[in-house]
């Protein structure tokens, strides 16, 4: 499968049918040691592509770097995409942020990476790619379904059923909402504002983040519950019908403050109120900035 | 007043300009009393009111927040309340998730002939709130230091 | 002098300074995460040793929100008033030796032009204990920037691991042997151990994590200190011509501009001043910024002198390795490995430096 | 020590309130008001009215103004017992003027009841008339609270959050438009040749552009019209002449509308010109060339293809243009290269069979589209209504009425085909014969609401003219086969409008027309008559009837093509493709995209007198925006920060005016350097909707803008 994807991205390289290729390797100095770390590398030269790997350490959704410009001028890129990072390019495409046209995506089948979206991942071959590499494991398709993922720091997940995206929402839910006010103070109390959930999110692309503007200051910038909740709201609701549920927010956190919950919360409303997921389907309509007559308003008087 | 004080929420109303704001100007011609407790703020349109001024109120000591416009069919730019009513199904839920009192966040939809209705809202909003209380949950967030 | 003392003892210790009204910070685990952060009771501390903490002790020398002064907007003028937080008396307790070095470094930083006074009124009124490290992760390499596991500066005590659950006390200054004079002689004697924490001393505490078995030595001999990830020499003959080196953009491509390195980092200390309010009054309030994000440099003009990621990255590392240097002496880093350690796509000093040295003859 | 330059740019924010420009970002244009003393430093009056005792007697406005006189910001404070009148006017004037005010707050009324009262008043004194600002303590205050002391606090909230506004408002100016002051009419059915006269009566340009070869739509094609049984042609085509030969109206015949570019008082129009193959300078209208070409045998569309013409044709006698058009693939030179005959018979050589298509622009300020109506297509599965994806899903496609026959059986016709037959100029002449074996029929089966009415197979909504066509239908058939007898199947008679009931009346009791109400629920053919099996469902009884034709009363339906127009036009449409006026009480003929109106059918089923009316009602709109030598609009509208915009044109797709497009900024050799949002100043109706819903505020909206709403909200601390 390594073999494959090298090829694939040398002979894109070489045949110069794209300038770059964004996905996942060994720094040089690496010298191909196999445990070395996983980084987003950006392959320009045919003989390079020997620096690009596949492994269970590929967590990065590469498509938050479709929006900087560094990346931009190099050229045409190609994309090493899993099928959960895939969406994200619909979402981009829609946004008018990417020409699909002018990206080569290399989707690789995946069959999970041990964090809590994959065990309830429908897209273990990425959709809409250009080529797929690799395909899906057989068998359960699930293979960390049976365990409570720990690598990442998000230890004591209740166990989901792989169809049901949202149980530990729902559970949450369930909780007094003086009791998840108290979480929510607990968590966010340890945000620095260090804004690694924004800036590794492919769908925070604003040039200028409202949280950085000050005339009017929207959203305090300091990091103190207030600044903190106020930030939170408004990155989980500008999220609302694009979150892709791509958890780079969660693991990039070095709080260790997990957003999943908050990104879930407004993909369900999406989800049951207008029957769309984000990156599913390029044809729909992105849920802000269109409506239908007979959206529901029992919440309304 | 010497009466014992009665907690007195404080409400912020953000309100269009073509219906709910004309329906309080009714209410007020018709001289329907309610409590004075909702400070209105008028905006053009329910489009225009963003989440983030329902944060906003909040952050300032708000006991609740109510928002305001026309009904469906009725918007003076034709389709603003359609764009804020799905805004705010978007929103609820996730201050729901945040643990947020919802029972302290109100939509209606109140037309500038509805001055009975927004005097009947006000009023219930304002004894609803006062039987929630000030709202501490926010205020302690906004008021915790570093 | 150094005298020793049980885990289950130093437990009781932290208990005690709570007691005393003191504010007690140290490794606490949350949510899976081993965070530096404010202790309800010794019973929060972890002492895990082959962990280092996600974030520094930087935090309570330089909180990340300080409010400076209030101010109210009369009708023709501004009122000023002081502050409101009190400063309490802090401990650190298990600081790691790369956090622990903070202290001199940020010394200089708030007192070459004007002396802080909220910052030294908080240096005064902290003591920091630290626990000398015999593990290191992949990230570390204090000793590539001439520290060490073992490196005692910034600490008023240093803690020694030396066998099971016994600790080797040595107070360095004062305030360090204030904190502990008297104190360890009334506590049970390390031979009984740690399973001997008995009277006063909560089950919680026995609990704690078993230390490793291996005496104090020397870390700089022995195989636990970290290897040498590059050359500082070669790093900073580099630095001294490599500003408009070509190869900057490529260093730091990968680079997504967030700030989770700052942060997480002991001795980043840049600041934004705000003001806080609304309506007729407000604070004025001192919080963490980071080079790494666009509007920190960003002109009222719109200009943007570093508008490209690489140039913030390359300014970080030469904020570190020259320019604070060249100003204050010490190196503004002290190898914790934060950096890297948090960073979403895994770069950092050590990355940027050992690919310089690795290319530089 | 290290300082970011954000410590520079926010050092300032504690003179917030002082100071009144962006400090971020672009530079923008302080406002300096040149009454100032002290740039930039806000001197705001407060005057706090008593309005007699409305105010006074629950609002302690002394107390009001003293508050105010406190706040940051203000210069003065005062009260005034009226001061909506000429002593309160003026001694906001005064106060302008002595105390070189920045801004005014004036705590009174309502705004909707005074506020361009008093932003006139300091406009005549040199201030900037969106400076000043109302606080409404009477309506949404003093007369509505009892207990003074609350209702004071309210007033001082109220009056704190409106200097809090006025701190941060900026001077406006009127915003101006250039004006092509010509108008393009689209369609040239009844409707459109009314609005197109209108126009052009007073004076202006009027471009008509229709499909179809002639003007005239499908009332030309009508017998006689209720409820007064007038000949339809007899009416229109006079009024056809006069459009074709009014100085003032250019026809574009045989052509469509290609594309719509521009906005209100500026559009360009391309119009397609199909290929007519005459040389209409030339042509005469002799009629030599129809009546010598040997293809005859081609469905007149005119008659609804119960007639025949010939390859080159006029579509009926008196068309207008009376110019002839080839039809391409009918002509047998322009299919096989044989024949020519018309170009040997025409003496003015004006046959053209080298003719193509070709663009032509129209510039003009004004657009009324006037496009009609086509007939529900009842056998087949219909694409008539237009099904619009929703949340819900997407609708089913309609099916048709297949057990009518339509299509299968000669003698199943539908009410267009018939009003041929009645027709003086139809196919037959004006005797009712019935198609397939030209017999007079003795028993006619009319059926009412075909599609419409009907959610399960048709269209929800009433088409409205049915049933008083249909009552015309039954009484001139009996004018013409007096011994014939008229069946209708009815749901409901709907007969609303002057001498309709009355219309409908004479139809069933003077000329005998057998109404049944119920439905039919087949239609078979039996040696050669049609067996009706309908319902009776006032008698309760099942129903067959023999008939010898049946006539269907086809719902109506936007024409073809609506919806396409509707997209260039940027004008909304609904479900079933009628186009969506702007308000269905207040403004009935315009729509959402400014300057464009709408009327006739194809905004909605209507009679013949209804269409005319909007017509003409379009036309004075029209004649309104004409009346001024440029558009002025309310400066209250929308801007977007071009530099920040991250263009993800969520605005574009919110925005109910389509007033938002997709531009690019580039350098000066014309390289791309970003594209953004960009507010179209014409189009913009100030909602901030943009606002809203733009992620990073790169949208704002002037005289409402964050600025000044986060400083009313936090002024309520």
């Amino acid at each position: 499968m390594i073999a494959t994807l090298r090829e694939t991205c040398r002979q894109l390289l070489s045949d110069g049918k794209v300038d770059v290729v964004i996905g996942y390797g060994h720094d040089a100095a690496a010298d191909g040691a196999e445990d070395a770390p996983v980084y987003p590398v950006f392959i320009t030269k045919p003989e390079d592509a020997g620096r690009l790997v596949w492994n269970d350490r590929c967590h990065a959704n590469l498509a938050v770097y479709l929006k900087h410009e560094e990346i931009r001028s190099l050229g045409r890129a190609a994309i090493i995409v899993k099928g959960c990072d895939q969406r994200s390019l619909v979402v981009l495409e829609k946004e008018s942020q990417l020409d699909r046209s002018k990206i080569y995506v290399i989707g690789i089948a995946c069959d999970g990476l041990d964090r809590p979206k994959c065990r309830t991942c429908d897209v273990h071959e990425p959709r809409g790619a250009d080529v797929i590499i690799g395909h899906k494991a057989a068998g359960t398709g699930y293979p960390c379904a049976g365990g409570v993922p720990s690598a990442n720091g998000t230890q004591g997940l209740p166990d989901t059923l792989p169809d049901d995206r949202y149980a530990e929402l729902r559970a949450f839910l369930a909780r007094p909402s003086a009791e998840r006010l108290a979480y929510w103070r607990q968590e966010l109390a340890r945000c620095v504002k260090c804004y690694a959930c924004r800036q590794v999110c492919p769908m925070c692309y604003c040039r200028r983040c409202i949280v950085d503007k000050n005339r009017p200051q929207i959203i305090s910038t300091s990091a103190t519950l207030k600044g903190n909740f106020a930030w939170h709201i408004t990155r989980a609701f500008h999220l609302a019908g694009r979150c892709v549920g791509c958890e780079e927010c969660s693991r990039a956190c070095p709080m260790g403050i997990d957003l999943r919950l908050l990104n879930l919360s407004v993909a369900q409303a999406a989800e049951e109120n207008f029957a769309f997921r984000a990156g599913d389907d390029p044809a729909a309509e992105p849920v802000i900035g269109s409506y239908a007559i007979q959206d529901k308003e029992d919440f309304i008087r | 007043m010497n009466e014992p004080q009665e907690f007195q929420p404080k409400i912020i109303a953000y309100v269009c300009n073509w219906c709910t704001y004309l329906g309080a100007d009714l209410a007020g011609t018709n001289r329907l009393e309610y409590p004075a407790n909702v400070r209105v703020i008028r905006l053009p349109c329910t489009g225009r009111i963003d989440f983030n001024l329902i944060v906003k109120a909040f952050e300032m000591g708000g006991d609740a927040v109510l928002v305001s416009g026309c009904h469906p069919g009725d918007c003076h730019y034709t389709a603003g309340n359609y764009h804020a009513r799905r805004r705010w199904m978007l929103f609820r839920p996730l201050l729901e998730a945040f643990g947020i009192e919802t029972e302290r966040v109100h939509f209606t939809w109140i037309s500038a002939a509805e001055g009975r209705k927004w005097q009947q809202v006000v009023a219930e909003l304002t004894e609803t709130t006062r039987k929630l209380g000030p709202y501490t949950g926010y205020r302690e967030i906004c008021e915790a230091k570093g | 002098m150094s005298e020793s003392l049980s885990i289950a003892a130093l437990g009781k210790l932290v208990d005690c300074w709570i007691a005393e009204g003191r504010h007690v910070t140290g490794p606490r685990r949350i949510n899976g995460r081993l965070l530096y952060a404010r202790l309800d009771s010794a019973a929060d501390l972890d002492l895990t040793e082959d962990e280092r903490p996600r974030n520094s002790i930087k935090q309570v020398l330089f909180p990340r929100h300080e409010e400076l002064y209030g101010y109210k907007l009369g009708h023709k003028r501004i009122e000023l008033t002081e502050s409101e937080t009190p400063i309490a008396e802090q401990i650190v307790v298990a600081a790691r030796p790369c956090d622990a070095a903070l202290g001199p470094i940020l010394d200089h930083v708030f007192n070459w032009d004007y002396k802080d006074t909220q910052y030294n009124r908080r240096r005064e009124l902290t003591t920091i204990v630290t626990l000398a490290c015999r593990h290191h992760d992949a990230h570390c390499f204090c000793t590539s920037v001439g520290s060490a596991p073992d490196d005692p500066r910034g600490s008023d005590v240093m803690l020694h691991a030396m066998d099971e659950g016994i600790l080797e006390v040595c107070c360095l200054t004062e305030k360090g042997s204030r904190l502990f004079a008297g104190r360890c002689d009334n506590l049970p004697s390390p031979s009984s151990g740690r399973g001997a924490g008995g009277e006063g001393i909560s089950g919680d505490i026995a609990n704690q994590p078993v230390l490793p078995l291996t005496p104090a030595i020397s870390h700089r001999e022995n195989g636990t200190a970290p290897p040498r990830r590059f050359d500082l020499d070669k790093v900073q003959e580099f630095l001294a011509q490599g500003f408009e080196d070509s190869r900057w953009p490529d260093l730091a491509r990968r680079c997504l501009g967030c700030g989770a390195c700052a942060y997480t980092c002991p001795t980043c200390h840049c600041f934004d001043i705000v003001d806080e309010g609304a309506g007729k009054e407000g604070v004025r309030a001192r919080n963490w910024d980071a080079c790494q994000f666009v509007p920190f440099t960003l002109h009222a003009s719109g200009h943007n002198p570093r508008s490209r990621q690489n140039q913030r990255q390359r300014q970080r590392i030469y904020h570190k390795f020259r320019i604070y240097p060249e100003k204050f002496g010490p190196l503004l880093c002290t190898g914790c490995g934060n950096c890297t350690r948090n960073c979403p796509v895994g770069l950092g000093v050590a990355p940027v430096l050992a690919e310089i040295a690795r290319n530089t003859p | 020590m290290i300082w970011s330059a954000a410590i520079y740019r926010r050092f300032a924010a504690a003179l917030r309130p002082f100071v009144n420009e962006e400090i971020t970002g672009k530079k923008k244009k302080a406002v300096i008001n040149h009454r100032s003393p002290k740039k930039n430093m806000a001197r705001i009056g407060v005057f706090v009215c008593w309005c007699g005792e409305n105010i006074a007697r629950t609002v302690d406005v002394e107390q009001v103004a003293s508050a105010a006189a406190e706040m940051p910001g203000v210069a003065c404070a005062m009260t005034c017992k009226y001061m909506c009148s000429e002593p309160g006017q003026a001694a906001i004037r005064h106060k302008i003027a002595e105390e070189h005010l920045t801004g005014v707050v004036v705590a009174s009324c309502s705004p909707h009841m005074h506020l361009r009262t008093f932003r006139k008043a300091a406009e005549k004194e040199g201030l900037n008339p969106y400076l000043v600002e109302m606080a409404n303590i009477r309506e949404h205050c003093s007369w509505v609270h009892q207990d003074r002391t609350q209702a004071t606090a309210k007033a001082i909230d109220l009056v704190a959050m409106a200097v809090a506004k006025t701190r941060n408002d900026q001077a406006l100016a009127p915003i101006t438009i250039p004006l092509t002051r010509r108008a393009m009419v689209i369609g040239g059915g009844v409707a459109g040749i009314q609005a197109a006269l209108d126009i052009a009566d007073a004076g202006y340009q009027v471009a008509l552009v229709e499909r179809e070869p002639s003007i005239g739509g499908k009332m030309a094609g009508l017998s006689e019209t209720f409820p007064t049984l007038d000949c339809s042609q007899c009416i229109l085509t006079p009024r056809m002449v006069e459009a074709g030969q009014h100085p003032n109206i250019t026809l574009h015949t045989y052509s469509e509308v290609e594309s719509v570019e521009g906005y209100v008082g500026n559009f360009r129009v391309k119009v397609r010109k199909k290929a007519r193959y005459i040389d209409m300078e030339k042509c005469t209208g002799c009629g030599q060339c129809w009546n010598h070409c040997p293809a005859k045998k081609n469905p007149s569309a005119f008659d609804y293809g119960l007639g025949q013409r010939t390859a080159i044709y006029i579509p009926f006698p008196q068309a207008v243009p009376a110019r002839p058009v080839i039809d391409a693939a009918a002509c047998l030179k322009l299919t096989k290269g044989k024949c020519g005959i018309c170009a040997k018979k025409c003496q003015a050589g004006a046959i053209r069979f080298d003719d193509e298509e070709r663009m032509v622009t129209e510039e003009v300020g004004a657009i009324v589209v006037a496009t009609g109506y086509k007939l529900y297509s009842i056998e087949k599965k219909t694409g008539t209504a237009y099904p619009l994806p929703t949340a819900a899903g997407t609708p089913l496609p309609l099916s048709g009425y297949g057990e009518y026959g339509y299509g299968r059986y000669a003698d199943v016709i539908d009410s267009l085909q018939f009003e041929r037959l009645l027709s003086a100029s139809g196919p037959t002449g004006g005797e009712v014969r019935r198609p397939s074996d030209g017999q007079v029929p003795k028993n006619v089966v009319f059926i009412s609401c075909v599609g419409s009415r009907d959610n399960a197979k048709g269209i929800a909504y009433c088409s409205k003219i049915c049933c008083m066509y249909t009552a015309k239908h039954t009484m001139l058939y009996k004018h013409k086969v007096h011994d014939g007898q008229a069946h209708v199947f009815y749901m409901d008679i709907r007969s609303g409008g002057k001498n309709y009931d009355e219309f409908v009346r004479r139809a069933i009791e003077q000329d005998g027309a057998h109404y049944l109400r119920g439905r039919v629920s087949k239609i078979v053919e039996q040696s050669g008559r049609l067996i009706v099996r309908g319902v009776d469902t006032l008698a309760g009884e099942a129903v067959t009837i023999e008939a010898d034709l049946v006539v269907l009363a086809a719902a109506m339906c936007p024409s073809d093509g609506a919806e396409t127009l509707a997209q260039k036009l940027n004008v909304g449409y609904d479900e079933n493709g009628f186009l969506s006026e702007s308000h269905p009480k207040l403004r009935p003929v315009e729509t959402n995209a400014a300057g464009v109106y709408v009327c006739g059918a194809c905004q909605g089923p209507k009679d013949i007198p209804e269409s005319v009316a909007q017509a003409t009602a379009c036309a004075g709109k029209t004649l309104v925006m004409f009346s001024r030598q440029q558009l002025t609009r309310e400066p209250e509208i929308a801007r977007v920060d071009e530099t920040n915009c991250a263009a993800c044109f969520a605005c574009v797709r919110a925005c109910p005016y389509t007033a938002i497009e997709r531009a690019e900024i580039r350098d000066r050799k014309g390289n791309l350097v970003k594209r953004t949002a960009r507010v179209n100043p014409g189009l913009c109706m100030g909602c901030g909707t943009c606002v809203a819903v733009c992620p990073s505020k790169s949208a704002d909206l002037a005289g409402f803008s964050e600025q000044q709403i986060y400083a009313m909200v936090e002024s309520l601390v």
